[in-house]
């Protein structure tokens, strides 16, 4: 993947951060809004400064109006604009739901393709440190439910820049789903313009054992799990991802031929969930593949870190599950791993 | 677009509307036509005047009672009634409806069937047109009932808050479905709260064509030297059923309001400043156009199973 | 089932009605509003002249703000009201989704059980004769999704009525689903208050060869498709899960242990959706079933009947698809089977 | 309540808030507290004076900046501080922070993170007081910011339908975290707003507790009199960064404000009007009730695990 650029180690956020700069740079219609998108903090950086770069047109902070603001960006859209609506919480996609789902993604085939929507909304799932039930949920399965919406949730600081790059350039409604955990994690990232192809998933480890599916913030837990089980014998195959529709079937289809086995930890409740999606089409498509999830637990997130570290998986609870799977010890307590992201996370809120 | 009410076109266009949603209402239980109907039949004097009063490059966004729009913007009448058959030929190749129509070449956007729904999309769409610095305006219809829903005013302040060139087309006619006004809100407060909202709003009243079509020139022109939005409450009255073509359950007080509207009907009175030979042209020709429209959408063929998938994504 | 009460033959939707007028004679906290629900049609005779009977605080139209007019239920229901909130189509949920899954799925959670949300939320589903992409949608895997919330889908009129009142009568917020193509339908139904338990499903139909599970409307077609199988020899066992949230797994995994084949026939999207909760389900707990699943096609419902007929299951294609599971002839073509709900619906729209 | 205002009630709840907001800046890093908190200094004013105007009977409706609202209506505040804590004896059990305080015994309902979302819900519950033919009324506090979501408007539109028991408290500190009202809706437009959707509205300037407390008093007077809803616009300003403890980055324009406002703070007004000896004995009061608190939630354990899945169903 790109094996001709130049790269530079840099953090998610502002992986971000250029996708934004760099496309506003290369197309006068691209354009950046939302609550606060040009406040100091600038969505953890990532639109930092842009309204003073580009003008106050181009990036602009709004009322509070989650809805009318979704349809001022599809209509903008539909203008030629392309627009990319930021959340500071994917829980306030609530608000949209008329106009992603009734509007946006309908708007070509009830038009048969006179008309498109090439919107971009950024959302950031949030968790930890008291954030509770209404501040951390994780709700990509709405969102892949609805044919002509794009869904993606890029882990890697690569693929944040290059899928945001891709995202703008989609003439379809995407849901970019970016997660406050991740704005930390570094990585090399192309310094030039590019694009990931939405659609297309990654082996982020090779294994022949299992195969462990994660969904943005997870795919992190899962990779420290399978470093864990490696202490077991363990060698898990573990894959991004990364489009969550389309989603790259194949990649996993190809992967549980192999190990029999598929572990899909979501980051989000399990019921009609991503895990439901994936392990469907492995019972559909693949034989005799052992399958289990993880998720959420099933109740709304409590605040208090006594029941919070019981709702979310982490890298011991999916290594223990992963090593059942493969016949392993079910008695095996894998050590805590600590989660610095999730520890050192003090806001901004 | 000229300042002149022109009376002929007006008349045909009126008349356009009034022969093409008879002909739907003779049609319907024939099982041609293939989507529920909201017709327009009462309303027609707003979509006249105010297309009127538009330039070419100016946008429109109606919504599922959308035939007087579509056809007073002079959009494609074949194409509407192949949609309405759900032919491939139509607006949407039969994939939208009548709840659903769209003609780009005339910047008819698509409509939706979702009250209120596309409200937002136009102050969008007049936030796209300025930040482009395009001169056009977006004309945006809507019923007296949309403006219950609170994206109605979170699309005002936003408007109002950008100084966007838009003007709402409040088409009034008290009802939504069964429903009357005054079950909804008090005081009839539509203009007032527009103006709360930063918007430049006037109620018409009368039904009148020619005073619809004056009340958007001056909005236009409001438009252009203040560049504030603004608003039309158009008080106007639906004869027919709110959707179909069965006739509505009326409260006697109602049935009379109707009658009254019945008699002051605006298409008498274009007819009346005009000749019998202009009349008798143009009611031809409107005839004629019809024909044409249903032929057209007879020949068409029904969409081939493979456009299912076609067109979810670009 | 209800064996020593009186019983008549009524339809679906004189079963709602009849639990609805039945309810609010018993509890005058209850009470039933939304847009129309006084209008002279009275959503299809079910809340027919209820505001002249219980007066119109008790049944009341509402404006055009179902986003707002869920929290007025919500918070009549925290005051020891029981409101029926009433959708003309379950589309126009997409605007309450907020109200829905921020405050009423978890006001007990975040209030440790000092408050409960008995709100009902009545929601029709639309289909056929030009309803197209916004007047069609059945979105129960967005509902099923969110814990604090049950849902379910009755088909009979015996379910219909023991199903609201058991749902009016519930302490949470309740989403009861009801198919417009299912209003006529007839059957017995006990003319006293009776309740059904919300979360068991049920056998429709007994049979060895494959177990067809499907929801709401597609419960009939699914029925219709078992007849069509007996001409090729295949006895299929039908369920109805009636309930959604919380779903009756074991009705489901006990027929698919005996058959092991199971066919989900969604009324709604596959991606997410009800269907991939179910076999994901028994893909995890039942070993070596054969699992298929039938939905909406990929895309928005179209309006012209040309395409529509192929947007949703029918009775031919369940029996073709769950006769092809059972080692049948995959040329098998069943015939066309007739959908009088279906061709004679002609509103009100 | 008492129509006479009682200013030393109000100093003890106005110091109670004040030194209670204070001690959660002192500890906040010790990372004994578990939750994002909006601190209420600068507001305490309305919370105090309003509250000072209530019944036992009447409704509260807050939001995550619910502190001051809570104190004030005299909630449980052993149980406030262990809810902040995350220990099973908070008020919910800890597993809703201080962003979901209640006190179902002081009729404080359970507060919500979604902005504006908890207004309809307070509508509905005084929908069912008037179902219920009780008394009581509502008191709904909210931003200025919470006025920008449609849904408000909603809410008002649907209280004025029905004349509902309702005192709508909009709190105007003019900001929605670093958003300047000016920048969200022009004219300064609450109080126009809101009379336009038959809401009887007045702006109560002066950011002081008697003011705020004769306005309520006006307002449960007149919803007796003519039953309609009503708004109180109270000017305020926050002098705390919108969440956690940090310091706001503020303009100087903004920061001059704050000066200004510190300067004036009614609790120095209030406690000017009271003997040395009362403030004295306030002070020692308050002090003692706060540590009685946190040794309260020092005290108290975590829940359980098993708790995690409680309370999901009824
Ligand atoms: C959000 C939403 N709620 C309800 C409906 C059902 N509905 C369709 S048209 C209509 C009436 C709308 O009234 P109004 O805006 O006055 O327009 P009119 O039909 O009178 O032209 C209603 C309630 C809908 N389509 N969308
Ligand atoms: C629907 C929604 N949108 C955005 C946010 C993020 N947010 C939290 S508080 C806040 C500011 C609200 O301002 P205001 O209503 O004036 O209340 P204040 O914080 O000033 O007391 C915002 C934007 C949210 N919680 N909910
Ligand atoms: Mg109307
Ligand atoms: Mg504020």
């Amino acid at each position: 993947m790109d094996k001709n650029l130049e790269k530079k180690v840099i953090n998610y956020g502002e992986a971000i951060y250029e996708a934004t700069y760099q496309e506003m740079q290369r197309d006068n219609n691209v354009f950046a809004y939302g609550l606060g998108a040009d406040d100091p903090k600038g969505h953890y950086g990532t639109t930092k400064d842009l309204h003073l770069k580009f003008g106050k047109n181009r990036c602009f902070d709004t009322p509070l109006s989650e809805d009318g603001m979704t349809g001022v960006g599809i209509g903008a859209a539909m203008a030629g604009l392309r627009p990319i609506f930021i959340h500071q919480r994917m829980d306030f996609l609530l608000l949209c739901m008329n106009q992603i789902v009734n509007m946006a993604s309908k708007m070509r085939y009830i038009s048969s393709g006179e008309h498109c929507v090439p919107l971009v909304i950024r959302v950031a799932i949030g968790r930890s440190w008291g954030q509770g039930a209404q501040h951390s949920q994780a709700l990509q399965s709405f969102f892949m439910h609805i044919p002509g919406l794009k869904v993606i949730a890029p882990t890697t600081p690569h693929d944040a820049k290059g899928g945001l790059i891709a995202s703008i350039r989609d003439n379809n409604p995407v849901i970019y789903i970016e997660h406050r955990m991740l704005y930390k994690n570094a990585g090399y990232v192309p310094t030039n313009s590019f694009e990931i192809e939405i659609g297309k998933g990654r082996v982020l480890k090779d294994g022949n054992d299992i195969t462990i599916v994660g969904v943005s913030h997870t795919v992190e837990d899962s990779l420290r799990a399978s470093e864990l089980l490696k202490s077991v014998g363990v060698n898990a195959e573990v894959i991004d991802p990364i489009s969550l529709s389309p989603i790259d079937y194949e990649i996993i289809r190809n992967s549980v031929m192999k190990t029999k086995k598929l572990l899909v930890v979501d980051n989000g409740w399990t019921r009609c969930g991503f895990s439901s999606e994936i392990i469907t089409d492995v019972a559909i498509n693949c034989e005799k593949i052992t399958c289990e999830r993880l998720g959420f637990a099933d109740c709304p997130c409590p605040t208090t870190p006594s029941l919070e570290k019981h709702f979310y998986p982490n890298p011991s609870s999916i290594a223990k599950l992963a090593n059942r799977m493969c016949g392993g010890n079910i008695d095996w307590s894998p050590p805590e791993v600590v989660q610095h992201e999730i520890l050192s996370f003090k806001g901004p809120f | 677009m000229k300042n002149q009410f022109d009376i002929k076109k007006a008349y045909y266009l009126f008349l356009l509307i009034r022969k093409s949603e008879e002909k739907i209402i003779e049609l319907y239980n024939s099982d041609k036509i293939k989507s529920p109907v909201h017709l327009s039949i009462g309303q027609e004097a707003i979509a006249v005047g105010v297309s009127l009063a538009l330039s070419k490059s100016d946008i429109i966004f109606s919504n599922y009672r959308g035939h007087a729009h579509f056809i007073a913007r002079e959009a494609n009448l074949d194409k509407m009634w192949a949609e309405l058959y759900g032919k491939s030929r139509g607006t949407a190749r039969g994939k939208g409806g009548s709840m659903h129509l769209n003609d780009i070449s005339k910047n008819f956007m698509p409509t939706s069937a979702i009250v209120t729904s596309a409200i937002p999309e136009a102050v969008g769409y007049a936030f796209a047109l300025k930040y482009k610095k395009k001169n056009s305006v977006v004309i945006c219809y809507h019923g007296e009932g949309a403006t219950d829903e609170g994206v109605f005013w979170e699309s005002l302040n936003f408007a109002s808050l950008h100084d966007l060139p838009i003007i709402f087309i409040c088409e009034n006619n008290r009802y939504a479905i069964y429903s009357h006004q005054n079950t909804r809100s008090i005081n009839d407060p539509i203009v007032s709260r527009a103006i709360s909202f930063g918007i430049d709003a006037e109620r018409i009243s009368g039904n009148s064509t020619e005073e619809f079509f004056k009340a958007t020139i001056r909005c236009k022109e409001k438009i252009k030297n203040n560049s504030k939005p603004q608003l039309l409450e158009c008080m106007t009255s639906r004869w027919q059923d709110h959707v179909g073509v069965t006739q509505p359950e009326l409260s006697k007080e109602e049935e009379n309001n109707i009658k009254k509207a019945i008699k002051h009907d605006d298409l008498k009175n274009l007819e009346n400043k005009l000749s019998k030979d202009e009349v008798l042209h143009i009611k031809k020709r409107v005839n004629k156009e019809i024909e044409h429209a249903i032929k057209f959408a007879e020949a068409s063929d029904f969409p081939r199973s493979s456009e299912l998938l076609e067109n979810v994504y670009y």
